[in-house]
């Protein structure tokens, strides 16, 4: 593909090593694996009261998501503050939307 | 310029004097009761307000655009930035006036809610809102009735709304504003309304809700207590069957009661006619005599669009339905 | 090639290497922004129905959590898998890039073949369709929803695999790959709510 | 560089066949101006036509199914597919000149935005020739808008705007990414013109409520289509959920129309009165101000619904607060003019009309906010009165300024201004005619979406009849518009570069229309008003940034009409139940992304020769 070799793609290569190691990717990979087991197990033992483990599943949830979307989505990294804008604000409606349908939309 | 400012003036003017008047006026405008008359209080708060707001703007407005016209021989105008002093001004005095309207809108919006929660003693009136006609059931006293509902004057009524088909809206403008009916037996809903005077109110359907949207109309009739009480009992006391009526009456057995019941207490798909021969209007609209009520059981279509009762002009004669019409008539 | 600049013009990597690189994330983050939107409106209906079950069966009697259990460590190890193509991708390995992805479409497709084994065990088992309730409704199109979103994942990646070989790792490939693996975390990170607050809350009802 | 030339050819088409391959900016912004002023003038021969039928107490010229279709697709062509298409060309024009840029970020995506959007419109109408359209209102409410609508026409609704909704949302996020990301060296952030901002918080605004809505509509789609139950309150689901998602959707949809007028009038009103924008700094951030706002008061629309007290009074108080921002606007124009030199042409009459006409829409949309006495107006003519009042007074009125100004730069020739005047006089005449007297309707109990009412109501024969007459005012007003752009047309193209002389923004720096790579050189930006900045400095053109080299430009592409198509076919399979249709229309579609994901679109190149030469001019 010609265009390519107009570009400075060559050159990059060699300046830019990769700055992100494995590490911190395998690491959230566990994390990732960690929560999902304790959600899991929070479900199936037996005996817990519910909202406990509402509580516990939905932060579990919340936990891991930061961890994906920070590190394998790299938003922790520079030159994503348009990103990270668009992920809060589109958290923020969806907040909206399901705080209306919970307390209103079976309201009475 | 003068022109111009006539224009916008003239309306104006017209609505405030119409306003003072309020004679010949109706709706929300001309409450009939404590709910609408509070409501009538924000509306002329909020349009006084209003009202300051539109002459600063319409001041400032022409103000501008006259005295700043380009002329011949303009210079380029200095280029201003702002001034936050007036930004200032015009962030902070909207601010006021917003609180002003808040206070008493939050007050009213809380107050009529706490109201609307029926109590120990309360009246509370049943409302089933269906394509395209209202029910109105009385648990207490066991009355089912439609399209016009009594009330006693100077007694809160609760209004329990709610609806078998699609949304629909109830609403009195006269005596408050409206609140919707909701479908499926969830989200009931409880409108608070009294009455200050005797009289008839107009009530209607104020959310689409199909081709008979536009007539799905009702009245409010409030009556004294004592006459109140006497209606109850009329309508506690089915009409008899007379000689004159008798074949009306077979005849409305075999084809319109599977719709329609006479009994009082009897909910029914179609409107329940006991007392018919006493409402003002047939399907809510359109005036109750011998000639409309033939053209209604021929033909309700042409009275109301998308209604759902069928017509009966090929299936019955139109002596027999002069014998039902005479039966209807008998239904005080 | 457009000259225009930004505050930004550091060359980072590959996939940034060009405008058209950049304004393709830029682009596609806010597209993320739409999506967390688009399931987020799916997640309002399902919490708002999920007990509405009919007089069918619920979540509770019909959930299966050991085959969510696995489809959630397939779905979150392929995650890993693209991560590791984009690890690959930086280093310039062109084999290594195409192997990860190559993984990555087959947990994939192990499981959208499990998710589809699921829909119709249910169906199967509990006449539990689309019909059934509202609960199932909102269920299937949830859900659904994210399996369309992995099906297409898996389209457009196996599309990228042809087109490494075809062209090699260049500034018009290398931004499509990071994309791609963009798009394939968020679907994990979509599944992360669904087995929360589908499955898990669903079982415990 | 020297083999640039050799890298790829101009695919040439020329006559319909460019059209309909286009990927400039430029031609896809006048196909959206077209088209969206064709549905224009679709809804307003509907609001016409329904008008008439309310001339007259008990009248007959239309029957109630019929006047609910024309109304319901009176309010969504309007919405949908006249204002925001309209207001799109205009982004799409405009928007990369006033920017410096070349182009567009995603110039294909931007050419499938719009084809979608016209087949999506085009599939939301087809019921004219089917027969059956759309009839609950452009809000859909279920129930009615499901099992109690058989037939077609909701189908239409819901996968036409699904469809239409796409090419939206497409659009937006190329807006996005061309503001944040091609804006010209120099120009920051708080250098771009306001209307460039408001652009980029529309697009936002579109982002994200357009993907609710998208998924309202799927989910009225299942309950349709599929048997779903999402809204079928018999086994248990929730019309109200639909409201909320609806109106979520639906609050920012209206800011979204409003905020481009906004925009708009901030370029057309400095530069008549030759000043500066009074408070640039504050107007950003009320902007900003209102779309954020604008997410969290969309329960105002359900007051009556009964969502209890709290609600109603918290979502009351949010909704009042718009007011302020709004207000700081509305003064900040007034303080433009001020000691400044107004001139006014038709261009500007619109945009200081704005100001009177949408500040009375505003107010009442206040009014409206308190929950209890919005039980009174809700439902009723005085909410017509209100948003008419912000549409037509607003979003309207700002068309037609925007059309004026910058239609000597799209076409080259300017618009005749006497009979641009005379549209205006009418327009605002016929409008005020029409709106004011609607309020007064509302308060004495008119509820909207009534196909008649009774005689012998006080007032009511008499106030309806005078707002049709207002209606047809408007369409002589418009009538008369048609004939001034048919004048024009015939006249030579003459338009200066900086038509108005007082041009601030940079479109104003290049020539009458632009050429097809806009700038020859990407400019220099060296403060608010960047052309304006130079005139004072004595230059008469922009500074250039980078040396003259050659343009790299896009090729056009057929693709984006195959894939609406694919779409369109796809659409019509599913709500017939027409599997293969179905899968033959997603066929379609996802044979034409393999071709447009493995076929690299190499782009030609404009020689720095060509452009000293004969300029290539865009036509
Ligand atoms: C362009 C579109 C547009 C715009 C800009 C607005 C602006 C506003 N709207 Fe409007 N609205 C609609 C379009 C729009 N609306 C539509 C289409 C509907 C009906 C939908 C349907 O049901 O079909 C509707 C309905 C609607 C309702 C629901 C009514 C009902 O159905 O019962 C409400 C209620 O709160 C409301 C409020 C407001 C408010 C507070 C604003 C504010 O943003 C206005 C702010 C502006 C000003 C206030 C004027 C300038 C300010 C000053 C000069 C400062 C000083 C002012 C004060 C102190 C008051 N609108
Ligand atoms: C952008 C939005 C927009 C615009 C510009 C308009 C413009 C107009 N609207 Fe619209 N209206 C809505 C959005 C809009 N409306 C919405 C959302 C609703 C609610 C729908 C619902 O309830 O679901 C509504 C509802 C609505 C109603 C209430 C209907 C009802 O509730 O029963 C009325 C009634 O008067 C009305 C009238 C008008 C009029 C007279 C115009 C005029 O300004 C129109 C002026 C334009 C013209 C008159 C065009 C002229 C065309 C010609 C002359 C034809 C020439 C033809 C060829 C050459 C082919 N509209
Ligand atoms: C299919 C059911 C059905 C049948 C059969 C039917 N009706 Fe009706 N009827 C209705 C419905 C529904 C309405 C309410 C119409 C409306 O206002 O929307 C109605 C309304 C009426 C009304 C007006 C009631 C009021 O309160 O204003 C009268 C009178 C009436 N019907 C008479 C008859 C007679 C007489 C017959 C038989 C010859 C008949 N109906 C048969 C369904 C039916
Ligand atoms: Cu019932 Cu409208
Ligand atoms: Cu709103």
């Amino acid at each position: 593909m010609q265009q390519a070799s107009q570009s400075p793609a060559g050159d990059y290569v060699r300046r830019s090593r990769t700055p992100e190691g494995s590490r911190n990717h395998l690491i959230t990979f566990v994390i990732s694996i960690v929560l999902t087991i304790l959600a899991f197990a929070a479900v199936m033992i037996p005996g817990l009261s519910r909202e406990f483990v509402y509580s516990l599943l939905v932060l579990m949830a919340i936990l891991q998501v930061l961890v994906q979307l920070g590190i394998w989505m790299h938003l922790k990294d520079r030159g994503h503050f348009w990103a990270i804008l668009a992920m809060i604000f589109g958290g923020l409606v969806v907040v909206y939307a399901v705080v209306s349908v919970l307390f209103w939309t079976w309201y009475q | 310029m003068v022109k111009r400012w006539m224009k916008r003036l003239i309306p104006l003017t017209a609505m405030m004097m119409l306003l003072l008047t309020g004679c010949s006026v109706e709706g929300a405008l001309d409450p009939k009761g404590p709910v609408a008359e509070k409501q009538l209080d924000l509306i002329l708060l909020s349009l006084g307000v209003m009202t300051l707001v539109l002459v600063v703007v319409f001041v400032l407005f022409f103000w501008v655009i006259i005295r700043y016209r380009r002329k011949p021989g303009d210079e380029i105008p200095e280029q201003i930035e702002g001034s936050h002093k007036l930004e200032a001004t015009w962030t902070i005095i909207p601010i006021v006036l917003l609180f002003i309207m808040a206070v008493p809108t939050v007050a009213l919006t809380f107050n009529l809610e706490q109201e609307a929660k029926a109590t120990e003693g309360d009246m509370v009136i049943q409302v089933v809102a269906k394509q395209f006609w209202w029910e109105f059931t009385y648990p207490e006293e066991g009355i089912v009735t439609a399209q016009e509902v009594y009330i006693p004057v100077g007694k809160k009524v609760v209004f329990e709304l709610s609806s078998t088909d699609v949304q629909h809206s109830f609403w009195v403008p006269e005596l408050g504003g409206k609140k919707d009916t909701n479908v499926g037996g969830r989200n009931v809903n409880y409108l608070a309304l009294e009455a200050s005077y005797p009289g008839t109110y107009k009530g209607k359907c104020a959310e689409l809700c199909g081709q008979g949207h536009a007539l799905m109309d009702f009245k409010v009739i409030a009556l004294e207590q004592p006459e109140y009480d006497a209606w109850v009992q009329k309508m506690l006391t089915p009409a008899e069957v007379t000689v004159e009526t008798e074949l009306g009456a077979e005849l409305f057995e075999a084809k319109c009661l599977s719709c329609h019941a006479i009994d009082p207490g009897m909910p029914s798909m179609g409107p329940n006619l006991n007392g018919f021969a006493d409402r003002m209007f047939i399907a809510g609209w359109l005036e109750n005599d011998a000639e409309n009520l033939v053209k209604w059981i021929e033909t309700p279509e042409d009275v109301k669009p998308g209604v759902l009762m069928p017509g009966f002009k090929d299936v019955l004669t139109r002596e027999e339905i002069d014998e039902i019409v005479k039966y209807l008539q008998s239904l005080h | 090639m457009s000259h225009v600049q930004t505050e930004d013009n550091r060359i980072e990597s590959l996939e940034r290497a060009t405008l058209e690189g950049r304004n393709k994330i830029l682009g596609f983050w806010v597209f993320l922004g739409a999506e967390v939107v688009i399931f987020g409106t799916l997640f309002a209906a399902h919490i708002a129905l999920r007990s509405e079950v009919n007089y069918g069966v619920s979540g509770t009697e019909i959930f299966a959590l050991p085959i969510v259990a696995i489809m959630t460590a397939i779905l979150l190890t392929s995650s890993m898998t693209s991560v590791m193509a984009i690890q690959a991708m930086h280093r310039h390995d062109v084999k290594g890039t195409a192997l990860w992805l190559t993984i990555t479409v087959l947990l994939a497709l192990g499981f959208l073949g499990l998710e589809i084994y699921e829909f119709y065990h249910y169906v199967d088992a509990y006449n539990f369709n689309i019909k059934a309730s509202p609960f199932s409704t909102s269920f299937y199109v949830l859900v659904g929803c994210h399996g369309v979103h992995v099906a297409i994942g898996i389209l457009w990646i196996s599309l990228l695999i042809g087109q490494l070989f075809k062209k090699g790792l260049t500034v018009v490939t290398a931004p499509k790959i990071y994309l791609a693996s963009l798009y394939w975390h968020f679907i994990d990170v979509v599944w992360v709510f669904i087995f929360t607050v589908v499955y898990l809350m669903g079982k415990v009802g | 560089m020297a083999h640039a030339q050799a890298l790829g050819r101009k695919k040439r088409y020329s006559g319909i066949m460019d059209w309909i391959t286009t990927v400039d900016h430029k031609k896809i912004g006048i196909l959206y101006l077209v088209t969206g002023g064709v549905f224009f003038l679709l809804a307003g021969l509907e609001a016409i036509l329904f008008r008439i039928q309310l001339m007259y107490p008990m009248n007959d010229f239309l029957d109630a199914q019929t006047f609910n279709e024309l109304v319901t697709m009176h309010g969504t062509t309007m919405l949908f597919l006249a204002a925001l298409p309209i207001l799109f060309g205009f982004f799409n024009y405009i928007l990369p000149l006033q920017l410096g840029a070349r182009d567009v970020a995603f110039p294909f995506l931007n050419a499938l935005g719009y084809w979608t959007f016209l087949f999506g419109g085009l599939l939301l109408n087809l019921g004219f020739f089917t027969g059956g359209l759309p009839d609950s209102g452009w809000t859909a409410y279920p129930p009615l808008s499901t099992e109690y609508s058989p037939g077609f026409g909701m189908d239409y609704y819901s996968i036409g705007l699904q469809i239409a909704g796409i090419g939206t949302l497409v659009g937006a996020i190329n807006f996005i990414v061309t503001i944040v990301n091609m804006r010209a060296p120099g120009m920051t952030m708080m250098r771009m013109p306001l209307f460039a901002w408001t652009a980029f918080i529309t697009s936002i605004l579109i982002v994200f409520a357009f993907s609710a809505f998208g998924v309202g509509i799927l989910m009225l789609t299942f309950d349709r289509v599929f048997d779903g139950h999402f809204f079928n309150a018999a086994v248990g689901g929730n019309v109200i959920l639909w409201q909320h998602i609806f109106w979520i959707f639906g609050h920012p949809e209206v800011y979204i129309l409003i905020l481009p007028a906004f925009g708009i009038l901030s370029e057309v009103i400095p530069t008549f009165s030759r000043k500066r924008l009074f408070g640039y700094t504050s107007m950003v951030f009320a902007t900003a101000l209102i779309g954020f706002l604008g997410f969290m008061v969309w329960a105002h629309h359900m007051f009556t619904v009964g969502m209890g007290s709290v609600a109603n009074i918290l979502f009351a108080v949010a909704t009042m607060l718009i007011a302020v921002p709004t207000g700081i606007k509305i003064f900040n124009w007034i303080f433009t003019i001020w000691k400044g030199s107004l001139k006014l042409t038709t261009a500007s009459l619109f945009a200081v009309g704005f100001i009177p006409s949408f500040t009375m829409g505003g107010v009442t949309g206040v009014m409206l906010a308190m929950a209890a006495a919005d039980y009174q107006y809700h439902d009723t003519y005085f909410v017509v009165a209100h948003f008419h009042y912000v549409i037509v007074g607003g979003t309207v009125h700002g068309i037609f300024a925007a059309f004026f100004y910058w239609f000597p730069k799209m076409f080259g020739r300017k618009l005749n201004e006497t009979l641009g005047k005379i549209t205006f006089w009418l327009f605002l005449i016929g409008f005020h005619l029409t709106f004011f007297i609607q309020h007064w309707l509302g308060l004495i109990g008119m509820p909207r979406r009534v196909y008649t009412f009774l005689d012998g109501q006080t007032g009511w024969n008499e106030m309806n009849f005078v707002s049709t007459i207002g209606a047809f005012l408007m369409g002589v007003a418009t009538i008369i518009l048609l004939i001034n752009i048919i004048i024009t047309a015939m006249k030579p193209k003459d338009a200066e570069a900086d038509t108005w002389e007082d041009g601030r923004t940079m479109e104003w720096a290049m020539p009458s229309p632009p050429p097809v790579y806009n700038f020859k050189q990407t400019p220099l930006v060296r403060g608010l008003d960047a052309w304006w900045v130079e005139k004072r400095a004595g230059n008469d053109a922009m500074t250039p940034a980078e040396p003259l080299g050659p343009i790299h430009m896009p090729n056009g592409s057929i693709l984006p009409v195959i894939m609406s198509i694919g779409l369109f076919i796809a659409g019509l399979g599913i709500m017939h139940h027409a599997t293969w249709a179905s899968i033959g229309g997603f066929g379609i579609l996802a044979v034409c992304m393999i071709i447009r994901s493995l076929i690299d679109d190499p782009g030609y190149y404009i020689d720095p020769a060509e452009i000293e030469g004969k300029e290539v001019k865009a036509s």
